[in-house]
């Protein structure tokens, strides 16, 4: 992966003041684990709490080692239940501290749904901005990792649907580190989407002195191209690249978007693709049917009809609930399905 | 202090069974047998008549902010009130306990205890008249946003109280919920974590004998809601409701007790609902007159009026300065609640996130647009 | 309203066996109530559960009379917790009783999302239909009556986004009968929107002989018309057939289709039309970005692209928080933001 | 018999408080102070040698059932493997006291239960295969779904038993959770109903000590999980988990006494759990060995041997016997479990309505093209 940036390049301060060091392979979990570590270490407002996320470090060992480093009142073992987690994290963050709070899985979000709904979404807005609410919420969702039951759901439909709420997803161990630390210091609520089977995923990346990453609400294009743009997000991104380097043997070039903010959504980037390629596909693990993929396509139709050589076309999960690990991979969009729906963009037809 | 170092919290891990020891001694952790009372007693004696008189004035203010705000419904000025009448010592006792520097959790119903604290009694009002949500800002006096959906406050309240605590800020937050309420999951949730972090947490639940008309027989087969504590591993307390010094009491032992690290204390304060759930409400639909008459017999105010005058700490006089002190606060409340509410529409995009984002910036153009069309249709 | 129904005309054998009488002016709060009752009557599996929902009759008083009738057995007042509710109706559908949840509003809907999502959509699907659930969970939605805080939400694209669930929402009295027989002879669980401020709409209905009312999954043509197509459900079909009176001043012949059943969808219906009329409009209450909007509008244009003149508009909810009373017309679709968006056709252009 | 008539119910309408009287005496709710235990006391002896034979080759099956699956898990036969290896008493205790008409609402680590009810051992193991989810009709054996989302299952446990109870169905519903699942709303919500509905259901808590990596003293500060019964008005009992004649006994008099309309009885069954969470888990990052040590010697299996050899109800000969047919068991299960299943992609679609949505079918359409494609590639 070789993105081609709208980033700005300026580094931040840090940054610049330490001495670079060659960058290593990092694992996205690792990114974020260092993210958290590095907000912690800067501010002390910063305080970490979840199922498991202090002694053993989380599940997925993304908070390993704070709870060391910083103390348990840092990093904090909750008793388990979802809507006490988050219920005490708001009350925190009324009294000033940044709570960072982990979900196990995504299903295991839901019992805190009323509380992000009713209270994380609204309080900024219900008290005319005197109780802004600085609180992320670290969701790992999606599935292609052998889950069973309940641990592979992507729900980040049900985050989009709900004004309030920022909703950040990375899709490579650079973005991990800098949206998460943008969205530790944004003063409004953030649920930030981890790709499960991306913790895993690697790159070259130097935690000493991270390269800047885009504010929250900024697309990036991952991949330049003509033909078509596939517009995407979190797990499915590599799905895409792969998706575009095959399609160059059947002569399609294509561009990819990695929308990394789905709230705010950057219309401006994806527009600006799409217009210049006239057709689109988006791709995303989530169910079809009031998916992500439907905002999307109708707002890229709004503004850019009169480009489009054929209509957004959706590469999505299907309409069922997650499916057993054995079967995953027919639910998953993976290339094929994306070259499928490359092929139905009536590259023949024009309009 | 890490969570490790709690006071006791090391010790349940339980030992292989044959030396198996409970926590805690569950005894002192269990309510009394009766409601504690003061009035008509003799522990009556010991309080200082200068909090009986403040919490008398409060009392009858109170009634009347109710009344007030009743009225203000009957003539459109409101969109709803759920009134606290016959819940005023509750109201009253929640907001005298605290200190200057503690946090008050209310509930929907709750608008009084927020006016006793000393909250505008018209911006009290905001989210029931319908201008805007929570009309105050909540640092200013340390009142959270009156909650309506039932007992999601009380997490809020137990995660401020911890992170007070944990600032080293001596801080107490006091969260108030209805009988109904603490059959919600929030209710368990927030009374376990506060017990397991010890948080400087007080929870009042006003038992007013109603959900809107489910009575508490519906509601829980427990002996008491303060039974509910030992569950947790705090201390449960049972209070005549209707009793205001009783009540302050048992509330001020409990903020103590927080505030010098002894965790948080559940309190049941048995009470009624005088009026209607809302004025939308019809209560004859599910209870009869002859237990709201036997109720209106246990009043809070005339309660503490009697005892008062029993014992020659207020004279008719007294009676009257103070009912006319609380009709000037409610003469003042029914006008500004008279003058309509200044409106901005374009407010309704300001507070969504600390930047409006594009989509939000395009949408307030449009409703700008159609405001100026409105005013100014050609 | 004098729909031009695409229903099935003919009616039930209950409907057939009872004389007609002539039908009297009801509400839809009333129909709810009588579909519950005949549906009680008819099925002693049948059984109503939730807050306030026997002695009071519901706070809309749509369960009025239920208890009186068949007991508080049959319609119960439960403990104040809506996991709990929904919960408990789970296992009483597992023995084989057929529940109807009333949530008391929409936003207190959400306490029971977990069980909703995690068990009420997928029982049927994990236990690889063997274990059914037939269960219908009642949500008062939407706005417009001047509720405070938390009670005028829109939550229907949270319900969209759940495979497993059917999610159908009345806009007359006679669907409102219907559709909820419907629902709780269905096998499957559905989530039935009430619009709150249709509760006191009233039209001619004899509860003696209800109108048989097509099944679940189809729509209507409301009005039909041949200049574009409003598509619409719920609180905001009364908006739109206004809107399309109108509009008929300034030329425009209007198409209105109300969804009713937003799962299964009913794309025939909705395309037909818009084939035929070359335009579309989604109207909803429910906020625009992530709603219910998205989709329908990205579905609509995969199917009918080369038959658009124009892209398919939403006028929806802004994005924002449900505002306060007094604000509230300002955020609600009405006619003229409607006739706004049928102004932006391009009825010039041409595509 | 209507809500209104259930015993007790009607009650707790407080009356005004000078003749406000708790609903029921808290006393008798409250666990004992100490786990009941029967093994190497003398109330063993009142137990018929059958039940304890019984017990005891279940126990043995069951220890061998989990390390084989263990087994399977490391072999890359099963996705996931949550062992109940030291828990074998409760699982086992909790399927013998069930009648065949009975429910059980297992949580996800309860297979062994599931599997001592009678449920087949490989199809008990789909969910954790991957196959499918739920491997078996729950109405064949009347065995709700293994629940993975923690606490859940249990209001569905008690709208089936009060479902039963008003079809006047004898049914009783044993539900179990785990120490940390006592935090959650649903377990609070449940328990709640249950009591206010007086169905026949039994709450098991396996208190093993952790929750993954978190160990009770930071999930609860009450004095015992069983304390939490008095808050909602139903017995608390405290149970010495590895002991199986006792958790049998325990959970025994709990479902006659549902099953006799006394209501609902929450049991805490003190055990360990011996194993890491689940294969997926490093134990050695939150506990020392010897804590695991300590409770090895309180090892459900060896402490119902050493009984029951004591006491020459067991010879060298039975254990043997016993290790065999477990191990035969233990065989049938690895040589099933290492065929592969036989999978359908289209069962993808097949089940989520009763009739598939026309969504559905176009989307089947496609998985079918792409599968016809796959196995054809032109
Ligand atoms: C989560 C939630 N569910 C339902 C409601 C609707 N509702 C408003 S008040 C009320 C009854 C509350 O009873 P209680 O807790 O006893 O407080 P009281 O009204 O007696 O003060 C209900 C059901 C709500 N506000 N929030
Ligand atoms: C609602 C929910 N939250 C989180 C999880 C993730 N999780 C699975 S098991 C587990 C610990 C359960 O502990 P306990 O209830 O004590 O049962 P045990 O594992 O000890 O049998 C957690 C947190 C879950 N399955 N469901
Ligand atoms: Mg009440
Ligand atoms: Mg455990």
């Amino acid at each position: 992966m070789s993105p081609a940036s709208t980033a700005p390049t300026a580094s931040t301060e840090a940054a610049t003041a330490a001495p670079r060091r060659p960058a290593k392979p990092a694992t996205m979990a690792q990114a974020l684990q260092r993210a958290m570590r590095d907000a912690m270490a800067e501010d002390p407002a910063v305080h970490v709490l979840g199922e498991d996320v202090g002694t053993l470090g989380g599940v997925f060992r993304v908070t390993d080692g704070l709870a060391k480093e910083f103390g348990e009142d840092r990093c904090t073992d909750t008793p388990l239940a979802e809507a006490g987690i988050l219920g005490t994290a708001v009350g925190m963050a009324m009294y000033g501290l940044r709570p960072v709070v982990e979900m196990q899985f995504d299903a295991f979000a839901y019992p805190a749904f009323e509380q992000l709904l009713s209270h994380v979404a609204k309080m900024r807005n219900r008290t005319r901005g005197t109780m802004p609410l600085p609180l992320v919420v670290r969701v790992p969702y999606g599935g292609g990792i052998g889950g069973v039951e309940h641990h592979s759901d992507s729900s980040e439909a049900y985050y989009m649907a709900t004004p309030g709420l920022q909703v950040v997803t990375p899709a490579t161990v650079e973005d991990a580190y800098g949206l998460l630390r943008a969205a530790i210091a944004s003063d409004d609520p953030v649920v930030f989407l981890e790709p499960k089977r991306l913790y895993w995923s690697k790159a070259d990346w130097s935690p000493e002195a991270p390269a800047a990453v885009a504010p929250i609400g900024r697309a990036v294009v991952r991949r330049t191209g003509r033909s078509a743009t596939l517009i995407t997000y979190g797990p499915s991104l590599p799905v895409c690249l792969e998706a575009a380097e095959a399609a160059e043997a059947e002569g399609w070039d294509l561009e990819v978007v990695d929308l990394r903010s789905l709230v705010p959504f950057d219309d401006e980037t994806v527009c600006a693709s799409v217009r210049r390629t006239g057709r689109a596909v988006v791709v995303h693990e989530s169910s079809g049917f009031g998916g992500p993929g439907g905002e999307i396509a109708a707002r890229v139709t709004e503004r850019c009809f009169h480009h489009l050589e054929a209509p957004v076309l959706r590469v999505a999960g299907f309409d069922i609930p997650y499916p057993p690990p054995m079967l995953e991979r027919h639910h998953l969009p993976g290339v094929d399905r994306v070259l499928d729906a490359v092929a139905r963009l009536q590259w023949e037809a024009g309009s | 202090m890490t969570v490790q170092e709690l006071p006791g919290a090391a010790a349940y891990r339980p030992a292989p069974p044959p030396e198996w020891k409970p926590r805690t001694d569950p005894a002192p952790l269990l309510p009394d047998a009766e409601p504690y009372r003061v009035l008509g007693t003799d522990t009556a004696d010991g309080f200082a008549p200068e909090l009986l008189r403040r919490l008398y004035a409060e009392l009858v203010r109170g009634r009347r902010y109710n009344a007030q705000a009743t009225a203000l419904t009957k003539q459109g000025r409101l969109a709803v009130y759920p009134s606290s009448t016959g819940q005023e010592a509750c109201e009253v006792a929640a907001a005298l306990v605290l200190e200057e520097r503690d946090w008050l959790f209310p509930s929907y119903r709750d608008t009084l205890a927020c006016v006793a604290r000393g909250l505008d009694p018209a911006e009290a009002l905001t989210l029931l008249r319908g201008d805007w949500h929570t009309g105050y800002d909540p640092r200013e006096r340390r009142i959270a946003p009156l909650s309506t959906p039932l007992a999601t406050q009380l997490p809020h309240a137990v995660g401020l109280a911890h992170a007070a605590r944990l600032k080293g800020d001596d801080v107490v937050a006091l969260a108030m919920v209805g009988d109904g309420g603490t059959s919600e999951g929030d209710f368990h949730e927030a009374l376990n974590f506060a017990a397991v972090w010890q948080a400087p947490v007080v929870f009042l639940v006003q038992n007013n004998g109603f959900a809107i008309s489910v009575p508490l027989a519906k509601q829980t087969a427990a002996p008491s809601l303060a039974h509910k504590a030992v569950g947790y591993g705090i201390p449960g307390r049972l209070v005549d409701g209707n009793d205001a010094p009783a009540v302050h009491q048992v509330l001020s032992e409990a903020v103590a007790r927080a505030r010098r690290g002894g965790g948080p204390t559940l309190v049941e304060a048995v009470t009624y609902r005088i009026e209607a759930h809302t004025n939308a409400d019809d209560a004859t639909r599910y209870r009869g007159d002859g237990e709201v008459a036997a109720w209106r017999e246990h009043d809070p105010v005339q309660l503490l009026e009697r005892e008062l005058t029993g014992r020659g700490l207020l004279d008719e006089e007294g009676v009257r300065e103070t009912a006319e002190q609380a009709e000037t606060m409610a003469a003042r409340l029914r006008d500004r609640m008279n003058a309509d509410p200044e409106l901005d529409p374009m407010e309704l995009f300001r507070h969504v996130y600390t930047e409006p984002t594009p989509q939000l910036l395009e949408q307030a153009a449009q409703l700008r647009a159609e405001l100026d069309a409105e005013e100014d249709p050609r």
